[in-house]
Order: structure tokens, then sequence, then C-alpha cells
């Protein structure tokens, strides 16, 4: 079956997004998407517009707003053979469906000696920036990072969110995608035939040799921006885009750590116990005698997202931010 | 590669073996072995330096080629051009 | 004869106190029957028996705190108890009751196996056995935390951050630091002992300067020391290390009473065989006639032990590992001897890659101590700068060295002709007090046969 | 009770055959859990454990109804369930064992029993935590066609959780086929219902789903598996979830270390008069369905099973530590496309 041609290469990351659903839900019959207003109102940020009239109310389901079981729910029907599409809203809802989440989905197959596996993929956006305040505005794919039995993605590019769905309902065990909420409009250009990606790797998005930013998700454009003013002073700064927070592609980091010697980590979450927390120790337990400075990271300020826009700006990752940080690491001499 | 940039790499690995010579003022057809002290073990070394810089294999029997500067870039020389590493 | 314990009741329950006995000595008492209430920390708790049979002795007062598994009591079986049948448990004379099934005779009593580990004191050790196992072996398989990159093998040494902050402050080469860190970093107790000392070629120790600094946390601003210190010059480097041969070269030839032997060996089957083997090995792994020569000695020291250990407080001292000193010229530093250690149970080729880490580190400096002070006995090979034979002078409190030539060709008159056959002269300078020429010409010919099977080195 | 009549009055073709086979299941669930307590206490089982000593009827009773296409979701206290489903006693105990033959590879102990074969989804140490999870099992076989019945067994106490009560709607609403099967034995470890419930009759509170629902004699196998039939006979004609409570009672404490202190003797002794297998095997005899001598060959025959199920347990080997880590993730090999 080959994959659907999409109407155009002009195209949203939410219209990747969708693209990426309805592909999947042609391809196999066992795949149907569930959650909170995905059918009927078309998706809270109108990811699944059109899929309920296309594909119908057994396969586009609206669920009640019960977190906890539509997840566990998921994770069942997984069990027994589907390939449910389970969304949550936002990261932020999905506090309701951790017990289900950690105690089911992570554990199944571990604890029941492989007997089970649970192949079951859940989506929900992420992020701030959007004026949304503290409830709405939750940056916690780090966290997920942390448990063993599930993978954990951060689809930053239009061809991720097109190309990681597929990868993911084919992976026998539980796959969480975090869509940044401010990338859904990003405009971009996809190739006609784009279709699966790889899950595994990070992938560098700039090459250079002073300095690797490292980063995911929402804050990969920022970084990348970053990047570019910087090379105009003289300082070629390597992105790398993580792509997965679990399992990090360690090797990649490293690879990247021991050729430029210096390390920035761009993470939108808390930095106490954060993701870049754990970079930072892979990268001291890792190349700790290639560092030329000290790593250094840029997050989000230790406070709940504030409203007003002057302060969550503030408080955000930002170009400014990770260009101090360059500067401060990269220091006197260079290479 | 160029001449020359074939003549800085093998400077750069024999500086690699004999840190404190002076390679700058090193003639042509000088005997490395003489004019930097090299012994066995350095030799052995020198060998390896120019495989992993140039990928050109280098068998024992052909050590007594790499004598002097001059014919050690000839004989690298020609084995770049022919393809043969 | 059964024992009655103290019934482990939770997970987190370690011991218990025997409040009040239900049933005293003499009493006939059923399976499942309540005998004992226990004060544990959730509060009182009934205990039941599992055995059938006579109560014959409480071993444990009411009021006394035991740990888990500790015997309570013993209960004698009843008199002809054995055969009994199983009383039907459903029968209907007893259906009001949730009668105690009696487990048929044939069932092996339930002997708890932590009994025997339970010494009534420690009650820890009611965990399972596999604990101390489980422990060190889950770190074993841990997968590695982060795959370590191969480092950039040419030029980047390891040097800590902070040894190369206050090397740089107290203007130290770091070339010169031996690192002893991981993979031999070069950590910042480096840098400081390089400060304190002369660059000693590690024979002395370093007189013991209990600097307050060695304690405090440098910051690097915080080190500068006011003068540069007196060794910093690479010429004052050389002159002290000049300082130390001489003294070393003085002792041996003041207390060794040297004997020499040399004797001319056929090479040719040991270099044809290299030369074969070599076109075999990717040019990293090339083997030198060196290696074949130091398996030799290694192995003939193993043959003949008063050539290999030490000579301290008038007396011999064998050592039965064979840690083999390498002398190596240091380009400018005049000469020093490493140890291969165990050089006797490693292959040729394992000798070739040790010898040539040797080499490498020696000349830049980061030399193991444990390498410079332990040599059974020392090889020298003069034959690269063209020497026939060299006679070695002894390094204390060694008490042989080893000494080989330049390889020359020698005509020989065979069967079918005149043939080169490559040879090289090895010489043995021994130590008379504790072996006699006698023994140092069996052992060069021992060398020398072993060379001439090299596939078997 | 001496006669076994169904709700609507007709007396019931009971076979000695079918009381027999009955009888000794749940003789089989009694004496593997009063084993458990002796090899607990010798600290041969480590954990928790919960014991189905009393509610016997309820598993034996449902289970009946179920068949190899159906599927059931439990609790922690599920040795009955798994032991009903035909999960073995020896793959049971090498379990609590911690052994590498366990049905759960040593890794979930009394708790979490797993066996796929027999489609059991398992212990679960969350209470309501397995309900979810039974809502979607039975939304896949719904949405293959298929005719299965998800059983789902949970106490009195997850009434309280709030996935209970998303579960019970989300099933409603969309007339999902599960077998919601509350054993409702009064106590939620230390919390008697009418302290932790508003509403303590749990049928009219399920039936506000518009599910539909009723309560059972916990204590009496032939009311349990009439009710289980009633039940999934509606189930299978896709007349959507059903609710059963089952009114029951356990005589041992919640878990082994608990003194009890929420309950009076008289109490416990009072619904012993009430056991499940005493009550049916008396019933039984009187009217001639079962002898004596049958009555002990079925106990020799569940001692039996029971020894060797510890002997094969006390065999067992441990998981080599080497394996820990495997079946984090699918094992991708063996299972090339899952």
């Amino acid at each position: 079956m080959a994959p659907l041609e999409t109407a155009n290469a002009v195209m949203t990351y939410r219209d990747a997004v969708r693209a990426g659903i309805r592909d999947a839900l042609l391809r196999d019959q066992r795949v149907f998407l569930m959650g909170e207003d995905v059918g009927r109102y078309g998706g809270c940020f109108a990811v699944s517009r059109g899929l309920l009239e296309e594909f119908g109310p057994e396969r586009i389901r609206d669920t009640p707003l019960s977190e906890a079981t539509f997840v566990g729910a998921g994770i069942g029907a997984a069990i027994a053979g589907m390939r449910p599409i389970v969304e949550i809203m936002t990261v932020n809802f999905s506090l309701l469906a951790l017990d289900q989440i950690i105690n089911n989905a992570a554990t199944i197959s571990h604890m029941s000696g492989g007997q089970f596996h649970v192949p079951v993929v859940i989506r929900m956006t992420t992020g701030a920036g959007r004026q949304l305040a503290a409830q709405h505005s939750h940056s916690l794919e780090g966290w997920y990072g942390h448990i063993p039995g599930i993978k954990v993605l951060t689809p930053a590019t239009l061809e991720d969110a097109r190309g990681m769905l597929w990868t993911a309902l084919e992976d026998p065990d539980p796959v969480l995608i975090f869509e940044h909420g401010s990338l859904y409009n990003m405009e971009g250009e996809l190739p006609a035939d784009a279709g699966p990606v790889d899950i595994e790797r990070a992938i560098v998005r700039r090459g250079g040799f002073d300095l690797s930013l490292i980063t995911y998700g929402g804050t990969l454009r920022t970084a990348l921006a970053a990047a570019e003013e910087l090379a105009a002073e003289g300082i070629d700064c390597e992105v790398l885009d993580l792509r997965v927070l679990r399992p990090l592609d360690t090797a990649a980091i490293l690879a990247s750590v021991v050729k430029t010697h210096r390390a920035v980590i761009v993470d939108e979450g808390w930095r106490s116990g954060s993701i870049s927390a754990e970079i930072c120790a892979r990268i001291v337990e890792g190349a700790f005698y290639e560092l030329d400075a000290p790593v250094a990271r840029v997050c989000s300020c230790e406070i709940p997202m504030p409203y007003a826009w002057h302060l969550e700006q503030a408080a955000l990752p930002r170009i400014e931010t990770i260009k101090q940080a360059v500067h401060r690491s990269v220091g006197g001499g260079r290479g | 590669m160029t001449d020359q940039e074939l003549r800085d790499l093998v400077l750069s690995v024999l500086a690699g073996i004999a840190p404190d010579a002076d390679l700058a003022s090193l003639a042509p057809g000088e005997d490395l072995r003489e004019r930097l002290d090299i012994d066995s073990m350095d030799h052995l070394n020198f060998v390896i330096g120019l495989h992993q810089a140039t990928g050109v294999e280098i068998p024992e029997r052909d050590y007594a080629r790499l004598v002097t500067l001059r014919d050690t870039l000839a004989y690298l020389a020609a084995r770049l051009h022919s393809g043969s590493h | 004869m059964a024992e009655f314990r103290m019934p482990s009741l939770g997970a987190d329950m370690e011991r218990a106190t025997v409040v009040h006995w239900l049933v005293q000595v003499g009493d006939r008492i059923e399976r499942g029957q309540v005998v004992a209430e226990v004060e544990t920390e959730k509060g009182v708790l009934e205990v039941e028996s599992f055995e059938s049979g006579i109560v014959e002795e409480l071993l444990v007062c009411e009021g006394t705190t035991v740990a888990v598994g500790t015997p309570l009591a013993r209960i004698g079986a009843v008199a002809g108890g054995e055969g009994q049948p199983v009383p039907g448990a459903l029968s209907v004379a007893t259906a009001g009751r949730a009668a105690p099934a009696v487990a048929p005779a044939a069932a092996p009593a339930i002997t708890p196996t932590v009994a025997p580990a339970v010494a009534p004191a420690a009650a820890s050790a009611i965990t399972p056995t596999v604990a101390p196992a489980v422990a060190s072996a889950a770190q074993s398989i841990e997968p590695a935390a982060a795959a370590r990159p191969a480092a950039q093998t040419r030029g980047r040494r390891r040097i800590s951050p902070a040894a190369r902050a206050l090397a740089e402050s107290a203007d130290i080469d770091l070339d010169r630091v031996e690192g002893t860190g991981p993979d031999d970093a070069v950590t910042l107790a480096d840098v400081r002992r390089a400060q304190r000392q002369p660059t000693s070629i590690g024979a002395a120790e370093p007189p013991a300067l209990a600097t307050g600094e060695d304690h405090a946390a440098p910051s690097t601003s915080a080190i500068r020391p006011a003068a540069p210190s007196g060794l910093a010059t690479d010429a004052a480097r050389r002159a002290a290390m000049r300082a130390s041969i001489a003294a070393l070269m003085s002792r041996s030839k003041r207390e060794i009473p040297h004997y020499y032997l040399s004797q001319e060996i056929d090479l040719e089957r040991a270099l044809l065989w290299l030369e074969n083997e070599n076109l075999r090995r990717p040019v990293e792994e090339r083997l030198l006639p060196a290696a074949l020569l130091l398996k030799a000695v290694a192995t003939a020291a193993v043959e003949v032990p008063e050539m290999n250990g030490f000579f301290e407080n008038s007396a011999f001292r064998a050592s039965t590992a064979v840690h083999l000193g390498v002398a190596i010229s240091l380009r400018d530093a005049g000469l020093i001897a490493p140890a291969i250690l165990d050089a006797d149970r490693r292959s040729a080729g394992e000798l070739m890659a040790a010898l040539r880490d040797l080499v490498r580190r020696a000349r830049s400096g980061g030399l193991r101590a444990s390498e410079m002070s332990s040599p059974t006995l020392t090889v020298t090979n003069l034959g690269d700068q063209g020497v026939t034979a060299v006679f070695g002078v002894i390094y204390p409190p060694q008490v042989a060295i080893v000494g080989f030539g330049k390889v020359f060709a020698r005509a020989t008159v065979e069967e079918n002709g005149i043939r080169n056959r490559r040879m090289v002269t090895a010489t043995l300078s021994a130590d008379h007090r504790v072996s006699d020429g006698h023994r140092g010409a069996y052992f060069l010919a021992a060398v020398g046969r072993l060379l001439q099977r090299p596939e078997e080195l | 009770m001496t006669c076994a009549t169904d709700r609507h009055g007709q007396p019931d073709p009971l076979s000695a055959e079918h009381a027999l086979y009955l009888l000794s299941q749940m003789l089989r669930i009694r004496r593997f859990e009063e084993k458990c307590v002796e090899l607990y206490s010798a600290a041969r089982i480590r954990g928790f454990v919960h014991l189905y000593v009393g509610q016997e009827a309820v598993a034996v009773g449902t289970m009946q109804t179920l068949g190899p296409d159906d599927a059931v979701v439990a609790t922690y206290r599920e040795h009955g369930h798994a032991l009903m489903r035909g999960v073995s006693a020896r793959s049971i105990m090498a379990e609590m064992f911690g052994k590498v033959e366990g049905c759960s590879r040593g890794r979930g102990g009394s708790m979490h029993i797993f066996d796929a074969a027999t489609r059991f989804y398992g212990g679960n140490a969350i209470v309501g935590g397995g309900l979810p999870l039974a809502v979607g099992l039975a939304l896949a076989d719904k949405m293959r066609g298929l005719a299965g019945v998800t059983a789902c067994f949970f106490g009195e106490g997850a009434v309280a959780e709030g996935e209970f009560h998303e579960s019970m709607n989300l099933a409603a609403l969309w007339k999902l086929p599960v077998l919601f099967c509350c054993e409702n034995n009064l106590y939620a470890m230390g919390t008697a219902l009418a302290r932790s419930e508003s509403e303590t009759d749990l049928a009219l509170k399920a039936s506000s789903y518009e599910v539909a629902a009723w309560s059972v004699d916990g204590m009496d196998v032939l009311a349990c598996q009439r009710a289980a039939e009633r039940a999934t006979a509606a189930i299978r004609g896709g007349g959507g979830p059903v609710f059963l409570e089952f009114r029951t009672y356990r005589f041992r404490a919640h878990s082994m270390y608990d003194p009890e202190l929420y309950r009076s003797k008289e109490e416990v002794e009072q619904w012993k008069e009430r056991d499940p297998i005493a009550t049916f095997a008396a019933s039984l005899q009187s009217s001639g369905l079962v002898t004596t001598d049958a009555l002990e060959r079925l106990e020799q025959q569940v001692a039996a099973e029971i020894e060797d199920a510890i002997a094969f347990a006390e065999a067992a080997g441990l998981e080599p530590l080497e394996d820990m880590m495997r079946f984090l993730y699918t094992e991708k090999d063996r299972h090339g496309t899952a």
C-alpha cells in the first residue's frame, strides 16, 4: 500500500501529524484514534479534523473526560491486539493517567515475564508559550523519560511529525509522542512521498565545531536561530536534535561533545531533576576528559508558568539566554 | 592530496615520534634513522603513523625505501595516485 | 517431633513479644489451632500452630521478645499418631465449623528453610540467602552508564580540568607528569606531586612535604606560587636524572660482583617465522624481533630462577613473577628501565603491544608507579645502534641483566653449500653472590634453545 | 439452604458430578490458601499475601460461565481466580517462591499472577487499577466482532476509586461486554463499607450508570454460578456490561500482618456459620449426592496437588541475573512483526 499521497509539499506541522494518523488508519484496520473531542469537535488543536467523517465513530472515538480510564482502555485494547492511538489533550491532564501509564503500560511486559506486550501509542500536546498559564503550560516529557518500559518521542520537524507515528505503531511496546503546542502552526516543506522515520537516533540538524547545542521538541527552532546568530560572531555551534528522550541516544550526545569539547543543553522543563540534568550526567560520565568548559543548561525558570506575556517569555529558554550560555562556555580561546 | 600536504603529513608523523627534533632543517636526502636517532620501535611507529594518515599499506619488505624524506614522499605519492591503498 | 517457631507475619516484621501462651505443656493441639498471642508494632496477633501433637516444652516465657523464626515450643507427635487417617474435614458432624483438616501423614512438615540461618540474635538473617550474590551481581549487569566513545587516539591526553588549571598556573609541563588516574589520566594529585619533587625517575620516594595545599581544594588563582619552582627548566631536570642514574650505577658496581657471559644465537628460524607472521598482521600489530627476545628471556627466567629476583639484606629472594625491565632511552633525558609485568605469561603479540605502550608512555612521562619500581630482571638491547654485544650493569636490587647486540649475518658451510644465517650476540651479567657461571651459561643456552622454536614462544 | 433453586423457583438439575466438581474447586482454593499461611509464617513466601478464604464460592461460581475466548482481570487477592482460570498450582506456588518457573518468572509474586494462555490479565496491586484495562480488553473484542466477555473482579473498596466510576460509565456508554464482579466482603483493609461509601447498596449504585446490576449471595456457589450465567448470557446478547455485587466475607485478615481490630470475633464466627464449603458439602451429603468417602478422597487429592506444587516450587530455579533486563521491551527477534 504506497504511503498516502499528501496534497502538496507546503503544509503545517499539524497537517503532517494528521497525515500520519490518516496514513496509519488506512494501512491497518487495528488502528483507531481515541480521546477527548477527537471526533465531532475535530480535535482540541484541530489535528483530527475530518477524520470522523472519513473513518466513522467506531475508529474515531470521542471519550468522556476520564483520562485514567480511556488511557487504561487504550492499554487494555492494545494488550488484546488492537493498535490504539490514544490522544491525551495535553500533558497537563496526563497526570490523571500516570497510574495506568506507569503501573500498567510500562510494567506489564516485564512483570508478566514477556507474556503480554502493549503496542499502544499515546500522543499529547506539551509545552508553554501561548499564555495558557501554569496548569496548561507544563513541559513534562522529561519526566516520562525517567520511566523504563516505554519510549518517549519529541518530534520537532515536519518529517518527524509525519513519520514517527507509523514506526511507533509498529513498535510492540508503549510509545509516547509529545507534540509541542507552538509547533502546530509551523509551516514547512514536506516531500510528497514522506513516510515512516526511525525513532531511535538523535540527528545533527546543524554541524559545527566549537560547541554542541543539545535540545529537542519545541526549543529546536530557538536553538537553530541562536546558532545562526552565533555563526555571524564566528562561533560555530553544532545543533543536535535528540528526537527521543527514552532511550536517550547517548552515543550521539557523546560523539558531538567529543568533537566540540563544549555543551549547552536547551530544555523547556524545570532544571531540577530534568532530562537536561540526566544529559549533563551522561556527558560527565562519558566524556569528562573531553570537556574544556562546564556543561551549561538553559531551562525554564523554576516557577509555575505565568500568564502575562512578558513574564512567560522571560521564564522560557530564549535566543538571548542560549547565546549568553554559549558565550560563557566558549569564554576565552576556542577550539 | 598535493605534494605539500603530503610533506606536511609526513613531518607531523615524524614530530609525533621525535617531538624535540628540528624537522625544519631536515634535508630531503638525509637518513632519517641517524639524523633523528630513530630506533626500530620509533621506525615501526613511523610506518604505523604513515599508514593511519594515508591509508597506504606498507609491507616490511618496503621499509628500506623509507630511509630518507625524499624516498618516503616518492613511495607514498606513487601509491596514493595509483589508488593502491 | 517438631518445633513451633515465631512466625513471619509481615514483610517488615522482624521480631515480636510473646504476650500470652494459650496452651501449656502436655496439652494436645490441632493443626491451625491458635496457641499464643504475640505483640507486634501493629498490635496483638493470634499465632496458630501448623502441627498437631502434644506440647512438650515452652521454650520462651511470656514477656520475652524474639526474632522471627526463633523456636518457641517443642511439639511431640501424638502416641501412634503417624498412621492416623485423615479425619474428613467435611464430615457432617463438623459442618457448622470450618474444622482444620489434618494434612495426610505423608506430607513433609514445612520446615522453614531459613531456620538454620536464623540465629535468635540475627533477625535480619531471614532475608533470602541470595541477597549478597544479588547485590554484587546486579552491578555487573548494570548497562554501562554511557557508551564511552574512543577519545581521539592521537594527541589528546586525558587530563582533568582541575589538573590542567593547576599545571597552567604552576607553570608545569604536563608532558612530564605521569598520570595515575583512570586510564592513566593526569589528576590534580599528579600535578601536585610534580610540583613538589625534582623529576626523579621514581627511584627515591619524594620527601613527604605535608604542605597545607594538599588538602585545600585549590581554586586556580589561589595556588600560583610566588617564584617558579627550581626544577621547572629542562636542563635542571636532565641533570637530576643523570645524578640518580649515576648513584644507581655506582651502587651496583660497588656492591654486586658481576660475572659476564656471552653467546651467539642463531635467529634465522625466528626471523623467518616473524616475517611470515607479520604478513598476516595489520601494521599496528606487527612484531619486532625484540618481542621474541623478551619472551625467550622471560621463559628462560622461569627455568633458571636464580636470575630472577632481588638481593636484599644480604640474602637472595627469588621472585615467582617475571616482571621484565626493558631499558628505554629517553631521547634527551637519559635512561629508564620500566617493567612489563608478568612477561612470562604473555604471548609474543601481547609483549609487543606492552612494549609499544611502555615506550610511548615512558617517552611521554606517563608511566605508572607500579611499572617503575618492580622489574625482577632487565633486558637491554643496543642492536639498533650497531653495537655487536652489550654487557649491562645490573640494576640493584636485581641480580642479573641480559644484553642483545645487533643482528649480523654469518656464512655457514652446510651440505648444500654456503648459507647465510642471521645471528645475534646475547650476553648475561649476573650477581656472583647468587649464581655461578655454570648456571649463567645454562640460562643463555635456554634463551638460545627457545629461540629455535619461535612458534612456541 | 438445602436445595438449589434459581431465582425464578425452578429446581436446578444439579448432577452429582458437577456438584463434586464445584466442591473440589472450592476445596483446592481453601487448602491452597491455608498452606500459604504456613509458608508465609516460615518466611518461604514473602512480600504481601492476601487470602481468599471464605470467598471461594464467587470465583468458583462465576468461572463456570467463562470460556477460553473470555478474559479475566483480577486484583491482588487473585490466587483463587487464577486457579479457577486454569493457572496451575505449581506455577502460582513457584511464583510466590520467587522462582523463574513461576507464572510471572518470579517477578510478580502473589499480587501479580499473569497467564497469557488462559487470557488471565493479572493480579493488579492498585485498587481499581484493573477496571480500565478490562474496559479496553472488552473494547478490543467488541471492535473485532468477537463474542468474548471480560470478567473484572474487584473489591468493594475499588468502588471509591475514580477509575471505577469512569470505567462503569465508559463501558455502559459504549455497551462493552464487561462483567463487573464486585466481591463485597464488607471491609476495605480496615475500613468498613459504611465508613467509605455514602450509598452502601452497591448494586443500586451501579445501576445509576444504566447498567444491569443485582446482588448475589457470595457464600452460595450455586447462586454465584446462576447469577454469572444470567449475566454473561445478557452480555453475550449485546446488552452491554452487567454489575454483580457478591455479598461475601473473608474469614482471615486483609493480609498476613493485620490484627483485625476493625471487626469483632463474634462477627467472624457468625459468618463462618455460612462457610461456602462446609454448607455446600453438608447439603450435598444430606441430598445423597456425595458420600463421606468421596469427600476424603477429595481431601487427599487436593493435599497431593498442593504438596506437589510446593516440591515443584522448592526445586525450581531462580531467574539468572543477566535476564533481569529482559522483556522490559519486547524482544524483537522472536516476535518479528508483533
